[in-house]
């Protein structure tokens, strides 16, 4: 398994490499890129920090789980952080397994739950000012 | 005892600082610790939830914390 | 809309690339890659041959109806065809949309059809002989 | 009429060539090319499925040839 954290664009084919495998015959991958709007409002640019210790502790721990449950083979997790334009990569998931179904289900459960518990903070900036995603009610 | 707290996204705005030092009681707890943070800083009442980490985990009410601990204060998170 | 039928070793990145989009936040990927054992039988290599006029058809079909129902912004499908080792990419099919749910459904979607109803063949290659994949009942 | 048939996979071992040059009547349907072929290939019996595609998509049992169309034999396919 391999997690980082950087302040460099992210090369989704390394990730991809990462979790290549002789033993298995299917490899998911997500990629999440910054969109150009959010609900309707133009979004210039995103801003990401991350607790970074934190970050990769639970990255471990979800990778884990979904090793558990859906006996993948390989699991690597990228996620950038600083400031990034329209189109750039914020994350990469990839995740290789015997047979594809469980790379699909492994690797939405692996950014479904990122999403929820991995320390890290996405602000929104438009051209009007700036946002922290899901900060407020 | 000194708590030195990390603070990320919308919570260092809110303190104006990357972390904060804080003198509490022996044996403060976390529950203890976000109290006293909701009435020192007003604005995190409005915020979606507001989480302790302790040494890099997510922290329950009851735990105690020590004067060594790594402590993290997390506001709703956003990657992805 | 992009589709490759290729003797060419597949360059993963470049796929994603095709399928970048200002406008999507979701990009998920399926890459189809050479197992080394098929039913516990040592696997040594696969060939794979296509009907290439009709396989571009029917991916540009499949595509067109995961277009529709999920609402995708872009589609590549790459699919190799030779002789390819353990561990090489045989098939990478990426998608873009607004958000993330969709892409998981459509590629799913795409890369299941695509085994069903594209005709390309696969023959695996053991140390003691060799067969054509599902030919069979 | 002359049909030129494109063979793939098990097919052409079956046959033992990448296509097949077969005089038929004129009208003769899909249904009716299948089912001749089996006759001369008996091996065909033992396939999963065996399907025709015309000018590049699957075509139904009652479609009727054509002398210029592009007839291919497909045998249950296995990519990706």
């Amino acid at each position: 398994m391999e997690f980082k954290i950087t302040d460099q664009p992210i090369n989704e084919q390394e990730v991809i490499d990462l979790v290549r495998s002789p033993h298995c015959g299917g490899l998911s991958v997500f990629v999440g890129t910054v969109r150009n709007q959010t609900k309707g409002k133009k979004v210039i640019s995103l801003e990401f920090e991350a607790y970074e210790a934190m970050a990769i502790n639970k990255m471990r721990e979800i990778a884990e789980q979904a090793q558990q449950r859906w006996k993948t083979d390989k699991i690597a997790i990228y996620h950038r952080v600083g400031k990034l334009s329209v189109e750039e990569t914020a994350v990469v998931i990839a995740v290789s397994t015997p047979h594809r179904k469980e790379s699909f289900q492994a690797c939405e459960y692996l950014i479904d739950t990122l999403k929820q518990v991995v320390p890290i903070w996405k602000k929104e900036i438009y051209e009007d000012g700036e946002i922290w995603v899901a900060a407020h009610p | 005892m000194k708590l030195n707290i990390l603070l990320f996204g919308i919570a260092r705005d809110i303190v104006g600082g990357a972390s904060l030092a804080l003198e509490v009681e022996e044996k403060t707890t976390v529950e203890a610790l976000i109290a006293h943070l909701h009435k020192v800083y007003p604005d995190f009442d409005r915020l979606a939830s507001l989480m302790i980490a302790v040494n890099s985990d997510y922290a329950k009410g009851e735990v105690v914390l020590k004067e060594n601990d790594e402590i993290a204060l997390i506001p709703p998170v956003s990657g992805g």
